[in-house]
């Protein structure tokens, strides 16, 4: 099981489309720092991010959510901590 | 030496990289010596001016009020991405200043204008 | 694993200042130290060697990230290791480097050290969770 | 303090930035204290290994031929995600040194069976 | 009239889409460091690159391509002077 | 404006190791040299101001850019300009701004200076094109 962490907007980047290229089923995609957009805005992966989240598998940093002034629609909003266990949970952390 | 019409494109979001923070500075500064500058907000660039940045918790400057500076050094020309602000949602009324859509045509003569270009 | 004490490595790529990404993981382990875990060491690569520059000087209503590494580093007695071959690269030297490059000035944080990749082999090895940033 | 089952991935094209070239240092200094390193070649990654890098005339260090101690530090276990390559127009037989290509599925075993990843 | 110079690769970032989105009629889109690999990889553009290309109006840096041993299929290939003397006949750069 | 001499002022906003651009922007004005054109001036900002470090130390199979930048604009006269806020929040400091801020180091190379914004807008003013990397 994989932790993979995107920092990068889906308008700047392709990381989240790569990431998402090589998940697998009980991998968790965590968006950090300007990766926290593709939570809110509509882009061309939004609905299979929202797959993601419908499972459980999507979060979203809370500080840089606020940070930015964004609310998320999707995703499991989450702080410094819960990133900390989330690397716990993972046997691995892939940074994107 | 004579001043030129300078074009500034910022195109991305706050506090993940500097761009928006040293754009602004250097718009700020240049203001004082050149009168011809405008500003381009395009694509995730729209965020830098999406009310109630709140960085403390990330420990980044809090910079989004000096856009407000913007007016008192008379910078008038303020374009946005139409575009930009539909893909994400937001419209002009949730920007921190006063701006002026513009769709891509639009944008493209106002490019065409400037004789300088920075992008950020 | 979950209750109990984890040890993480972190690896930190991003300069201190033009991208977020060292100051995530500076937050990243300060968070940890704070949930009862322990970091091994911090292994500073690529951009992240900036991070180890005394010479930083940011407006006084902003964030030092050299000094708040230095003090977490101090608090939590965990070691700074800084990529020599990086940081050369790149124009952060120690006083001994200075020295033997001939160089008049260096310009390296105390408790940051210069150091090969051997360092991060061993915080690799040393540890529960490697992260990277 | 034991070894980690280590995976190394490169993502970059060489050149336009240091994470293939610093990728690969530490891969050869790593490897001298972990024999379980897997190195992983995806997306514009596999240009590292295109044959022919040239990079003289743009003032970058030339470190391809470098790859080729992969196989004297007992390096072995390299894969290439082919449809990467196939995306590139690139085949196997066009790279610098042998590689495994694998198919997305194969990729995701592979990444799920390291202990620790490094990305560049 | 515009000379946008691009240096990502379309397949790390959205630069040469986002540059697509605003080039004018009279630009010319000139390709440099990673991103002239958009002059020989199968990516989403590469049809709309091949238009530009058929109009004259790709350029793509010629230092850049031998570097990373790549053969470009469209483009006009380019020197340094040629960059140059492309930046004095537009009236403005756009670096994205 | 083709076949007379024109007059370049170029941004560097990239670092001197790690990405390429710099590199580009070198190569641009050593062709715009050669093509017997004029630099009005180079003006570094962001990222690109860790170009003006002094201990940069590649290896000697690699070119030092800092070097090349300053043998340029010797060669050719125009100045190296350092906008000294992007450098102090990166750690670029001359003797004059380490002596203000109590650093016992530095690390500015001559002939890069240390300058405001305003000269950025002489520059601006004062070319035909200005080019950015």
């Amino acid at each position: 099981m994989l932790l993979h962490t995107v920092k990068t907007s889906p308008f700047q980047t392709l990381a989240i489309s790569n990431c998402l290229d090589l998940l697998a089923d009980g991998d968790t995609l965590l968006l950090i720092e300007d990766a926290v957009v593709a939570s809110q805005a509509d882009h061309p992966l939004y609905a299979q991010l929202k797959l993601l989240a419908d499972q459980g598998r999507l979060m979203v940093l809370d500080a840089d959510l606020e940070a930015r002034g964004i609310q998320n629609r999707i995703g499991t909003r989450c702080s410094y901590l819960d990133f900390v266990a989330l690397v716990i949970k993972h046997q691995s952390q892939l940074a994107w | 030496m004579t001043e030129k019409k300078m074009g500034i494109i910022n195109r991305c979001l706050p506090h993940g990289s500097a761009h928006g923070r040293e754009s602004l500075d250097l718009t700020l500064a240049m203001s004082a010596f050149n009168e011809s500058i405008s500003l381009f907000f395009i694509g995730d660039g729209v965020y830098q001016l999406l009310a109630g940045h709140s960085p403390a918790d990330i420990l980044q400057k809090h910079y989004q009020p000096l856009f407000k500076m913007l007016e008192l050094y008379d910078i008038e020309n303020i374009y946005v991405c139409s575009a930009s602000l539909r893909q994400r949602r937001l419209t002009t009324e949730m920007l921190i200043i006063e701006v002026t859509p513009l769709a891509r045509e639009q944008l493209q003569v106002k490019l065409a204008e400037q004789q300088q270009l920075l992008s950020f | 694993m979950d209750n109990q004490k984890t040890k993480f490595s972190v690896v930190v790529t991003g300069a201190p200042y033009g991208s977020q990404s060292a100051s995530s993981a500076y937050q990243f382990c300060a968070a940890a130290t704070l949930a009862g875990h322990e970091i091994a060491g911090v292994f500073f690569y690529q951009e992240g060697v900036l991070n180890a520059s005394q010479l930083v000087s940011p407006a006084t209503d902003e964030i030092n990230l050299p000094d708040l590494w230095a003090t977490l580093a101090k608090q939590y007695q965990f070691p700074l290791e800084v990529c020599v071959s990086a940081a050369l690269r790149r124009g952060v030297v120690d006083q001994q480097e200075a020295k033997q490059l001939s160089l008049a000035q260096f310009n390296l944080k105390s408790p940051f050290v210069l150091s090969g990749l051997g360092q991060l082999a061993e915080l690799s090895a040393n540890c529960d969770r490697l992260v990277q940033f």
